[in-house]
Formats: structure tokens, C-alpha cells, sequence
């Protein structure tokens, strides 16, 4: 099994997650996060002093696979959340070794 | 002719008569005395021929008390302003100083401010220094009806004691801005009471309270000098020893540390310019109505100035619509007609709000510049437009400039002073600042073990 | 002197034929008639050696009405802090709740609150009992001038309505209080219109509307008991049937729910400070100078004790300054002089506030040892400092304390009574409280499939 | 009777001479003349038989200016309701707008608006344009007596100008909040500039100026249709202009953009209630006690029941008891008894605020149905039952239907004109949306660079 | 080394954090995130139109142990976070190189 | 490929930014994280009640590095976010398959 991990830009979630449950991916993990990257951030003026903000607003997603489902999710990511501009952010392939469902303990590829 | 005149007579004679019974029998025949009958009486009291003034003085009453209440909701303003423009990990602290400052600024007026800051005949230095005791039963002596100083003030004693008390908490909220997120709170708590308790009081006192400066003639209405003045230079002192937040000013320039609800922020300003119409329109000290419509307009105009003025300020100083610009833009321009809107024309109050709109901007940025860390523009709401609303009345309201100036100096210097020395003597004694630790995680866990947001 | 004479009659009688004709040709040659016209014509009509009575008739309702809106603005002092101190799940179920409050309060008071508060002489069980029907043309047959309750009230019909009308929902928004975070929607949208329409008319006509409370001689200016208290003791029914919150008390002691935000729980204490000047200002029932002066005095500078009072309680007892509690003590100050609030000393009121403050701390902590769950504070705030508050008067005001000692028995034993059993029955009839599911889900989503924040 | 005569004749003599000799010495013997001295001179001045309708002439005047501090709170109303009906992104632009709002509100009311909303004798069309320039000192010439107006207006020139100035701004604060979230910043400054200076006040004049539509006997006591319904029309127009917010209508069906506060959103409503007593009781123009107290009595209990009548409705129809409805439901009660508050029943007020509720959820779920986005209702709750609570007087307050009929159709099609015209101009010239890129990342960043919220 | 991952429901995050100490793991890194699979959402309406709120708010829970840590670790949250109910969560097991104590510069097993 | 997370303290957030970059490492994903550990919690008090807060404030970094970047990347980090009392947190290492940009679909090495 993996863990595709992606990050992308916060619009684009529920393109993302429509797009894998049309291959057939229903279960997933979102986490609010903030970016650094080649995207620059923006500047901000605060009672007459400018600061930038470095950090941008980014959306991570983790999703356990079996093996063989890891290029369809990639791709499906990779399809529904580009906008080809810079930004558009990554995806992360790591091997997952186990996986357990609490409510059944269930273990290995059933759980996910 | 003379058949009119008997008849006429004869009404007159039955008005009089009524009157004169009016404590044994009801007016209007029915068993039960009620607040009306015990005004007539009142009325009668003081003369039939004075009913008018009487009620005059009813009116005026009125307004006094209603006018406390809404400088008391100002109060509620600076809460949340100065919440609204610091850190969301020092909301609980800022709070808590709000309702200590006016907790405790009530208590020291009636045990010693009220009396300190209108000495009467009971000066220790005469026109500068005047510290008396606690209030006693001020509607006894005819304390309740114009008795309290006789005509020439359309309140009650308790009228006049809450509207003043209203105002002493003011100084010290001023100060609480400016001076926040680093703090240390028994401190402050300390600081605070002496300020309100002492320094206000007797500094008001030289003007109201018919000390040297109202002898010289200055003139400040309702406080751009005496009041807002006042908190603004004593501010300064504070700031100057107690230093910037940590990491303000850094080797690479200005970090600004961000407020954290603007929200909060503009309720804050909104609630300060609905009480100043308690401020400035109480500050009339009756319900004479035609510097009563005067006021409210002037009042209201100089602030409307005050915000458009800041606004195009910052968009053209600081390429942005800078919202916390535009409301301090509100209450500079507040502060700016504070001293004459009852003796300026709309016009005039327009140009005085405008200015002082534009003169906070430069002084938030310049204070900046030199390292002066005000989180919430205090020292430059209050102070520096303090300043221009107290000259300006030499300039559109026809004060004598020099008594202006004088009057300026003579409390911005006793203030800064008098600030200083309590501020360092505490400094020396228990300490001003958290340590740097507390700073950085926040006083409301560090001094109050308590967190402002628990979003769940 | 015979000259003299002539011409004062002269002067006289232009008056008396001006005023005569006021209807027909306005005073001051103008051709359309205004208020100022209908108002010398209302004046003729009582008799023009009435003016000053009618000036003060006419000053008066205007503070009435605007004691009325002061009140009105308590209930989002009230809705703010009790959105304050809870969590953030359950704010959109609190909000709701306060709108309801105040809504169907001003309903039912009209459709028989007013006559139940103020039987005059329709009582069912005399000074005991009297519902009656809804309000009619309040401005008829002279309600709109003193011929509405003759000299003994200064205020017309409507005036005595709206004001009265304000007050009434406050005793059902302290339950909302208490009983927050866990009450089914629909089931305290029926207690609280009961508890409104009938419970505290019930008790109020007691003592308010000349009920078997003002023959015994208690005395409660404006409300510590029949306000306050009232609603303290409905709360503390209603809690003990509901139970706690789920996880506030578990076998490891006692897990605070922290509020999700305090400067909501400010907004909302500062606001019913404010509107606490109406509240007791008001309850003058007429703008006299003297008591009005006195009045808001006393209310201030008990708030202000009992903030300072619970702020040193808090900081000796907790080791904490406590935001919270120095919160709930300004209120128990104001709860505290409520009662008294025209009939004691400065000095009196800082003592009854001070200790106020005291008692409000350890009521608070007390009923959390005890179990009894109350989320904002109210039982101790309301209930609690009602009590003390009213006794106080018998000690520092004069009245006797026997019969304080029995109206307040009366009416918090008929409150708590009250409240018990229609509590009850809607427990049995459609259940009180929601689903444990549904509690830990937070009821803004299952009772209202609504969020309160969304930041995005 | 003779000798009685002359005892009274004495007195008459002591006191006309005393009164005619105030300005040298004062009454009470004191040293320094006060303000009672002087206003006992202005009594003597219009002649001592005045001095009732004088001292309800200083009443009325009081509760003018307090009647306009009331309705600037509204402002903040507003800002806080705009805010939380919206997303949190977007919050500094909103708070940004109000401030301007407000402030460009007051400023253009004194250099034209004043005096075109009034133009007296000098009109362009009489009845229908006329445009004049700024007020000068309204004290002068007897303006401060009731020299201004005659005894027709119980205030001074300058109370009567705060009071509309501080509705002004209004019309343009109802249009803020239905373009929201998308509209371009510089643009709205433009339009709501223009919208307040000109369409309100030449739509106003129609009315209250004395044009035709009070001639055919038009009826709108504080301004359901002049006020509410001409920015409830005008906002019609810059949203069909500016389109819906992106995302909010997508092929499968609506999707809510959720507003980030709920306690914002409530806050606002209470105030915008607060604030009503002094737009509906303020419109009395005068303390006349019985219009004052039947005015606040409607105004409450409409509100009331538009409250619970909208709460019901959501309950039937959306299944779900809707904070966000209930709320407007208390705004569209309002709204609904403005324009006939001082002429109909309790009972009728109660009446025509319930169905005002009904009326104003339905007009925004099929506002929503048609694609007009309006985040925050304000067509609904000011468009859609402004032309109800005109209509409303026709059948209750008996005002001739056909009047109404016409005032509204007058009124909402020249604000729909007008505005549109305006917007479209800008629309072509400067533009009017913000670019979708900005609209996603939101306005407070795009547009100010500021953000609303920094939690740390 | 293995970095065990799980989901569980927000309100077991007490009982999750006693049982994992009583195996003796004092350490773990907590984030709060939103979850999507079998448990369905909620709808929610506002203003008259009605939305699926479809993420869930779970709590990730990562824990880096030994690898004879792992099983124990697992079996302890399983047991802890479960409730029977559909949407109890996930445990992952991910393969961990290194780690390193920051305070100390310790690597390895030791840093734990 | 690796990806090193690191859990750091919050103050240290801007230090550690700065001297990855100087290291030459531009990208990567920050989460707020609460950290339970050695390091104990505060007690608060509310109304009356003791209770402690036994999570800590804390972030996490995430970052994608070649295998050869690894160390210097753990010790940018170790370096830069000490502060030597406890609670510092720690650098952990995991392997990585796989990484794609969205914007560009090149993936491996080259999408970092
Ligand atoms: N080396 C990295 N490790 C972890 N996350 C990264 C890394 N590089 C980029 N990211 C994430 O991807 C997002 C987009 O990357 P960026 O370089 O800005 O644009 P692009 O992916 O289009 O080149 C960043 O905001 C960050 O969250
Ligand atoms: N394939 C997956 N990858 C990552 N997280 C998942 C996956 N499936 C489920 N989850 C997480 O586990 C939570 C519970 O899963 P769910 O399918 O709803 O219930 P259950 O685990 O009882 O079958 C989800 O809310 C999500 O956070
Ligand atoms: N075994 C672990 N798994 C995951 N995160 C951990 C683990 N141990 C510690 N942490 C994280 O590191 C942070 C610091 O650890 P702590 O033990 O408090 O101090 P130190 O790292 O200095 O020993 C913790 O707050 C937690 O976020």
C-alpha cells in the first residue's frame, strides 16, 4: 500500500475529490496547511509598515492506496488540480506497511 | 375692560390658590401623592415665578445623567479597540485592564478625584493644587435642585459628580493601549489607580476645576487638552520606559504586529464616537438648546472629516485603504474638535476633523519611525491631535493662542511628568514587564492562566 | 402703582386671549400649527397653572421611553454574554434563543402580561391573582396625559407599557443562561413564553402592582427580587431537573467547559451596565432631579465595587486574576444595588456592591461543588446577589427587614415552584434536554443545521 | 376680593420685575450667570406666557439630538450585520465601507444635502428638484429658538439637520450590503457618494421636502419607502448591474456562501433595534408624550413580531429554525411599521410586523431563486417590506391606498433609476466588480491588504 | 522505526492519549483535520438553501516508535478510539529512517 | 527521495525558513501542530476550576529533499530550531517514492 500525499491550492478541493471518487477513491484526509515554495507570497501594509507573507494557503491531502491504485490517484490529482500556473503545488508518494479500520480492525488493503 | 380684568382675576386667584395648597391636596383631585405633586411642591418651593428655569433645570438634569451613560459606553469602545488591535494571545489581558480601569476609576472619584479635581474654596496650593476627600450626601443642602451652585449649573450634585466620574477612567484607558501586550498587570493595576486617583484630577483641576489655567483664560471645552491630552502625554512617559513588544523593531526595519479583529476594532471606534455625544454634548452642562444642536453637529462633522481625510491619506501615503488608518481617522478627528465644538462653525469643524485626520497618520508613521511602540495609536489619537484640537480653538473659535499654547504645555508636561515618575518608581519597585518568556506566549496564559478563544 | 397694575393686566390678558385661541391661529404668526401648538393647547386644557407640572409630566415620559430602549439593549448584553461564556458549538442555539426571548417577552406582555403585572382592580384572588387581557388604545381617555394613573405617575399609558414590557423578558433570558449548551430548542421556547406571560406577572403584581408584597411594606426599587431574583430561582429549577452539561463533572473533579470567547462575554457585561442605568434610572419613574442623580450614582459606583470586590476575591481565592469572574462581579454590583438603588448612601452602595462581588465568587464556585451546572453564572449573579441585594436595603436603606426577609422568601420560593413544575411538566410532556449525541455534536448543527463561525 | 386682588398684584409685580432684571443679577443671588440665567432670558425674550411651550420646545430639542445619536448607532448596526452575513475575507472591505458610509454621509448632508432634501422655497422643479448648496450657522437669525421653523418645529436648525443627517447615509449603507463581497472598492465610494448626496435627498424632498408627494397627501411617517424602499431599490439595480458572487449559482442548483459570524450578524440586529427608537421616535420631531410612547410601543412590538412570525415561517417552510431569518424577521418588523408608526393600533402594529416577517423570508428565498445575490437581504428586508409597510398604512393607519400606491411606485422606481444609471456609468467608466482572482482570494486582501482576523 | 499514523474521532482524543500512555508512549504530534469516506456528512441550510457539509472533522494522531513499539501502539489506539460507529478512523503505519531530537541531537531510537 | 518532517517550536517557525534557504531549500508545507512530550503543559483556571492544557502549541514542517540533501536539511533544522530547553522537538525521516508537480507533471527528483 501508499500514501499519496498531495498538496494543492485550497480551490481546488472539491475538483480533486470529485475526480477521485470517479476513480473509484471515497476515503481521504484533508489538512489545512500553508505553502512555501517558488509562488511567492504577497505584501500587506499594516498602520504604515509593509510586511510580506511568505507562507500561502494550501490544502494537503493523504490518501492510503493499494499499490496498484497509486498511478490512477496521482494522475487524477494531478489532472483535476492543475491550472498550470505556479503553485499549482505537489504530489508525494510514501509506502504505507499497514493499515488498521478502528471500527473493525480490519487490517491490510480491506482497511482502507 | 375691568370685567375681563376681575375675571381674569379671579383665574389668577384660583391658580395661586391651588398652588399654595398643592402639598396638603392633590392637584388634580385623587388620594395618592405622586412624583408630580412633589415637583410642584419643588417648583413652589423655589417661587412660582422660576418654574420655568425650574424645569430648565429638570431638562438639563436629564441630559447630564444620560450624557454619564454615554460616556460610559466609550469605555465599552477602548475595550474593544485596543482588543481589536493587539494579539488574539492578549485579548483577556486588555479586557481585564478595562474593567479594572473603570472599576477603580469610579471608586477614587467619589473618594478623592471629585473633590481634587473641584476644589472650591479648599485648594492646599490655590490654583494648582486642591487634593480633598470623599464625596459625601450631595443631594443634601438643596444639592438636588439648583441650591448645588446655584444657577449657574443646571445639575444636581450627583449629576455632576457621575458625569465627571464618567471622564476620570478615560485618562487611564488611554494609557492601557498603548502600553499593552507587555505590561506587567499588578503594575498596571497600580499605575492605574495613581493616574485616575491623582494625576488627572489635579491637572484637571487648574482648568475646570477653576484653577491657573481657567484664570488665564484657556479654553478647552470638553477636554482635548485636560482629558484626552492629558492620557495621551502620560502614555508617552510610559511607553518611553517600558520599551517596544518584542520584535517590533528589528535589524531588518518595522515588524508590525498585526491586530487580530478588526471587527472588534471598528466596534470599538463606533461605540467611542456614540459616546462622544455624551462627552461633548454633556460637556454643555445643560439642554440648552441652541449649543446643544451646535455641538452634536460640529461633534459629528469633525469626525466624519477626521475619516475621509485619513482615508485619502493612506491611500496616498501608503498606496492602500488602510482600515485601521480610517478609524483612527474617526477618533482624531473627534479628539481634534474635543476643545471647541461649541464655539467653532460646522465649517470650521470640518476643517479641524480633516486635519487632525491627517496629522494621526503622520504621527502613527513617524512614532514608528522613532521607535515608539503604540500598538493602538494612543499616544497619537489622543496626543498628538489633542495638540491641534486645542490650538485649533485659537485659531477657529477665537481662544487666545497664547493661552492655548500655555495651556498645552502646562498639562502635557505635568502629565508626561507625572507619568514618569510613578511608571519609574514602580519600574524600580515591582517591575513594569513581563519577561520576554510571558511576552512571547502571551499574557493571558502568563498572567491570567486563561485564553481568550476556545473555538471548538 | 395703580398704573402699574393696569399695565401688568395688560400683559395679562394679551397671554390668557393668545393661549385661548392658540387652536385657531398659532402663537408666533405662522399658518401651519406643529407640536409646540397641540402642546400649549394640551396645557390650556389642564389649566395653564399647570405648565410646570406638565413640563415635567412631559420630561419625564421622554426619560421613560428612553430608559425603555436602555433596557432593551440589556438583552444583547445578555446574548452576548451567554454566547460568550459557552462554547462555540452551541452559539447559533443561544443567539436564537435571546431573539426569541425578547420577542415573544414583548408579545405576551402585551397580550396579558401587563394587565397581570398591574391588576388595578381586576384581581382574581386579590393581591395575589389577577390575569387579565390585552393592552387597548393606551392613549385613550387621557392615558396620553397625567389623566393616566392622575399625578401619581409622570408617564402615559404607552410609556408605562413599553417600559415595563422591557423588563420582562429578562427574568426568562437568565434561564436561557443556565440552562444553555444542553435545553432542547422547541422545550425552552415553551418554558420561557410560559415563564414570561404568567410567572413573573404573577410575582411582579405582587409587589409592583399593588399586591399582598406592598401591603407588607417590601421594598424593591427596581427589581433585585422580582426581577432578578425571580429569574435566579426559575434558573435553579429548571437546572436541577435539566442535570450538567456532559463531561463538566467527572469522577476526577470537575472539568471546566471554557467559554469560546471573552470579548463577547465583555461586549455583553458592558452593555448591561449600560442599559442597567435604564434599568434602575428608569425604575425613578420620572426625571426628579434628585433621586435620578442618586439613582444612577449608586449604580454605578456599586458596579464598580463589586468588580473591584470580585477582581481581589478572585486573585486571594483562585490565585488568578480572573477575567470571568471580575466579569460576573461588576454585574452582581448592579444586581446587588438593584433594589436599593434610591434609598441608600454612596457610601452604602459601595458596601452592598463590594460585598456583592464577594458573594457572587464563592456562589459560583459553591454551586460547582455542589453540581449544579451553570454555565454563565446566572443563579449566583441573579439569584445569589438578588437576595443579598434586597436584604441590604433593611440594613443600609431603611426598610424593614422582616419584610424583606418575606418578599424575597415569597417570591423565590413561588419562582422556584413555578418554574419546577412547568419545567417538569414539558420534561415529561416533550422531553428537555437533547440527545447526548446530539450535545457533544454541539446544538447549533442538530438543532439548527447551522454554524456560527465560518471563517474562511 | 379687592384686597386680595392687590396681595396678588404684588406678587405678579416681584416676579416680572425679578424675571425682567435676570440678566443683571441672578435670580438666586450667586455671583456668575449660568446657564439657567440665560435661558431664563430666552424665556423672557419670547414673552414669559411662553414658557411652557419653551420648555417643551428644550425637551423636544433633547430628544432630537439624542433621537440622532440613536440612529447613528445603526451605523455600526449595519457594519457589524454586513460583516457577519459574509465571509471572513471580505470583513475589512465591509467595515471599510461603513466608516466611509458614514463619514462622506455627514460631510455631503452639510454641503448640499441638507438643504436639498429641504429645499424650502428654492426649488429647480418645485416639487421635484431642488438642489442647493451647504448650510451655513443654523443658530443665526433665531434659528437656535424656535425662531426656526416657527412654533411648527420643536427643535433648532441645527438639531433638525444631525437628526436627518444621520439618515442620510442610510440609503447608501442598504446598498453596501447587497453588493458585497464582489464589488469594487473605489467604484462604491463613487456611487455611494453620489447616491447619498443626490438621489436620497432629491427622492427625500419629494416627501418630507414639501414636494409633490406630499401634496397628493403621500404618507410615510419615518420612511418606509423614502428611506428603507429607496435603498432597498437602488441596491436592486447595482446588483443586476454587478451580477451574483462567483459560485453562488452553479449548474446544480445554489450553493450558500455561508456568513463567518453569527454573533456579528446579532450584535447588528440589536443595534439596528436600538437605534429604530430613535429613527422611528425621533420622527415624533418633537416629546410630545403621547405620539412618543404609542411610536415606541409600535416600533417594539412590530419587530417582535416580525421576529417570531419569521421564525415560525423558517420552521414551516426550511424545516429548520433559521438564526440568519430571525433576525431579519426582527429588521423586516421594523421596517414594516416605519412608515405608519405613530398612526396605527398596538394590535395593527403587531399585525403588520407579523406578516412583514412572513413576507421577508419568502422575498429572499425567491430573490435567491431568480439569481439576485444579496448576502445580507437587504432587498428583502428593506425593498420588499418598505413597500409593505407603506401600503400597511393605507389599510390601518388610514391613509388614502391610492397615495401609497403612488409614494412607493414614485419612490422605487426613481431609486431604481437612478441608481442604475449611476452604476452603470461607473460601470463604463471605472468599472464596478472586482476580477474574479481577486474575488476568490478575497477583498480585505486585494483591495486593503489587510486582513480581518490574525488569531495567534 | 515506524511512524504510526491515525485518524480518530475528535472527541476520543483523551481516552486515545491515557491508553497510548499506559503502554508507555508519552510523545505524539496532533493535528486536527477533515475527513471524507463511508460516514457520510451532514446538511446543513442557510438562508433558505440547503448544502452537504461532506468532511468530517476527525484528529490525526502521529507517533514515531519502535519497530516492537508498533503493534502495541496500534492495538492501543484501535481499542481506544473505537466506538463501532462507521467513521472511527484509520491507523497507518509508515516506515521512519530517522529521527532526530532536536534539544539534543540525539538520532535514532534513543530521540524518541 | 526522502521527505523530513520536522516538529518545532512556533517562534522558531521564520529561523528554520531562513536557514534552509540558505541551504538552498526553497519549498515546503507547514502545519500547526499541538505536541504532547517531556515537555509538561500549564494549568489554567476557569470560574473557579483547575485544568491543565497538556498540548502544546507546535510546527510541523514537511519537506521533499533528494537522499544526498537529507543531512544537511536535518541540520539546517536541528541547528537552526534548538534551543537546548526541552520541547525543542524533533526531525524525522521517511522515505519517498515518488513526487510529481501538478503544474508540470515531471516528477521525481526534478519536481522538488
Ligand atoms: N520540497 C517541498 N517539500 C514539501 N512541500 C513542497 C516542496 N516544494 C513545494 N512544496 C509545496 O508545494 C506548493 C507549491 O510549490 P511551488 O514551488 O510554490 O509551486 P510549483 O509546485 O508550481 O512549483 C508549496 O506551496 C508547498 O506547499
Ligand atoms: N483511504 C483513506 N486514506 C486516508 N484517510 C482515510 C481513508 N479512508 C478513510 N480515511 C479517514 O478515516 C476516516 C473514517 O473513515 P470512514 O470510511 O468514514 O469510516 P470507517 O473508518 O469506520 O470505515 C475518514 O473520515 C478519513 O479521515
Ligand atoms: N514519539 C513521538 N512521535 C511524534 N511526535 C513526537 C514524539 N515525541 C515528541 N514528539 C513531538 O516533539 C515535541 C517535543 O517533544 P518533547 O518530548 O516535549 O521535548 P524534546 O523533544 O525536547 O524531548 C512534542 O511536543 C511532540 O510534538
Amino acid at each position: 500500500m501508499k500514501l499519496v500525499v498531495a498538496i494543492i491550492k485550497p480551490f481546488k478541493l472539491e475538483e480533486v475529490k470529485e475526480s477521485l471518487s470517479e476513480v473509484g477513491i471515497e476515503g481521504m484526509t484533508v489538512t489545512e496547511v500553508k505553502g512555501f515554495g517558488r509562488q511567492k507570497g504577497h505584501t500587506e501594509i499594516y498602520r504604515g509598515s509593509e510586511y510580506t507573507v511568505d507562507f500561502l494557503p494550501k490544502v494537503k491531502i493523504e490518501i492510503a492506496v493499494q499499490d496498484d491504485a497509486v498511478t490512477v490517484a496521482a494522475q487524477a490529482i494531478a489532472k483535476s488540480a492543475k491550472t498550470g500556473k505556479i503553485g499549482d503545488g505537489k504530489v508525494f508518494v510514501l509506502p504505507l506497511e499497514d493499515a488498521i479500520r478502528i471500527r473493525t480492525d480490519e487490517s491490510g488493503e480491506s482497511a482502507l | 375692560m375691568r370685567e375681563l380684568l376681575t375675571k381674569l382675576s379671579g383665574l389668577l386667584l384660583i391658580a395661586l390658590l391651588t398652588a399654595a395648597v398643592l402639598d396638603t391636596t392633590p392637584a388634580i383631585g385623587q388620594d395618592e401623592a405622586g412624583p408630580v405633586d412633589e415637583y410642584l411642591e419643588l417648583v413652589e418651593s423655589s417661587g412660582a415665578e422660576y418654574a420655568p428655569a425650574f424645569d430648565f433645570f429638570t431638562v438639563s438634569m436629564l441630559w447630564t445623567v444620560i450624557a454619564a451613560a454615554l460616556v460610559f459606553i466609550m469605555h465599552l469602545g477602548f475595550a474593544t479597540l485596543e482588543s481589536g488591535l493587539t494579539q488574539s494571545k492578549n485579548t483577556v489581558n486588555i479586557l481585564f485592564k478595562n474593567v479594572w480601569i473603570i472599576s477603580i476609576g469610579l471608586i477614587t472619584y467619589a473618594v478623592l478625584g471629585f473633590n481634587t479635581h473641584y476644589p472650591v474654596d479648599s485648594w492646599q496650593i490655590p490654583g494648582w493644587l486642591g487634593i480633598n476627600g470623599p464625596i459625601g450626601d450631595l443631594n443634601a443642602d438643596g444639592g438636588d435642585g439648583w441650591g448645588y451652585g446655584g444657577l449657574s449649573l443646571a445639575m444636581t450634585g450627583y449629576g455632576d459628580f457621575i458625569f465627571q466620574a464618567m471622564f476620570a477612567a478615560t485618562a487611564a484607558t488611554i494609557v492601557s493601549g498603548a502600553v499593552a501586550e507587555r505590561i506587567k498587570l499588578t503594575s498596571f493595576m497600580v499605575y492605574s489607580t495613581i493616574l485616575v486617583a491623582f494625576g488627572y484630577t489635579i491637572a484637571g483641576s487648574w482648568h475646570w476645576g477653576g484653577g491657573w489655567l481657567s484664570d488665564i483664560g484657556f479654553y478647552d471645552f470638553a477636554g482635548s487638552t485636560v482629558v484626552h491630552g492629558f492620557g495621551g502625554a502620560a502614555a508617552l512617559a510610559a511607553v518611553l520606559i517600558l520599551g517596544p513588544r518584542a520584535g517590533k523593531y528589528t535589524a531588518d526595519g518595522i515588524k508590525p504586529i498585526v491586530g487580530h479583529s478588526m471587527p472588534l476594532a471598528a466596534i470599538g471606534v463606533f461605540l467611542l464616537f456614540f459616546g462622544w455625544f455624551g462627552f461633548n454634548g454633556g460637556s454643555v452642562l445643560s439642554a440648552n438648546p441652541g449649543p446643544l444642536g451646535l455641538v452634536f453637529t460640529t461633534t459629528a462633522l469633525a469626525a466624519a472629516a477626521g475619516g475621509i481625510s485619513s482615508i485619502i491619506t493612506s491611500m496616498v501615503v501608503l498606496k492602500k485603504p488602510d482600515l485601521s488608518m480610517a478609524l483612527n481617522g474617526l477618533l482624531a478627528g473627534l479628539v481634534s474638535i474635543t476643545a471647541g465644538a461649541d464655539s467653532v462653525s460646522p465649517f470650521a469643524s470640518v476643517l479641524m476633523g480633516a486635519i487632525g485626520g491627517v496629522i494621526v497618520v503622520f504621527s502613527i508613521i513617524f512614532l514608528d519611525k522613532i521607535k515608539i511602540d503604540d500598538p493602538v495609536g494612543a499616544i497619537s489619537v489622543h496626543g498628538t491631535c489633542g495638540i491641534w484640537g486645542t490650538i485649533a480653538v485659537g485659531i477657529f473659535g477665537g481662544a487666545s493662542l497664547s493661552s492655548q499654547i500655555i495651556g498645552v504645555l502646562g498639562v502635557y508636561i505635568f502629565a508626561f511628568v507625572f507619568s514618569y515618575i510613578v511608571f519609574l518608581l514602580i519600574k524600580v519597585t515591582m517591575g513594569v514587564r513581563v519577561s520576554s518568556e510571558e511576552e512571547s506566549r502571551g499574557l493571558d496564559i502568563s498572567e491570567h492562566g486563561q485564553e481568550a478563544y476556545n473555538i471548538s
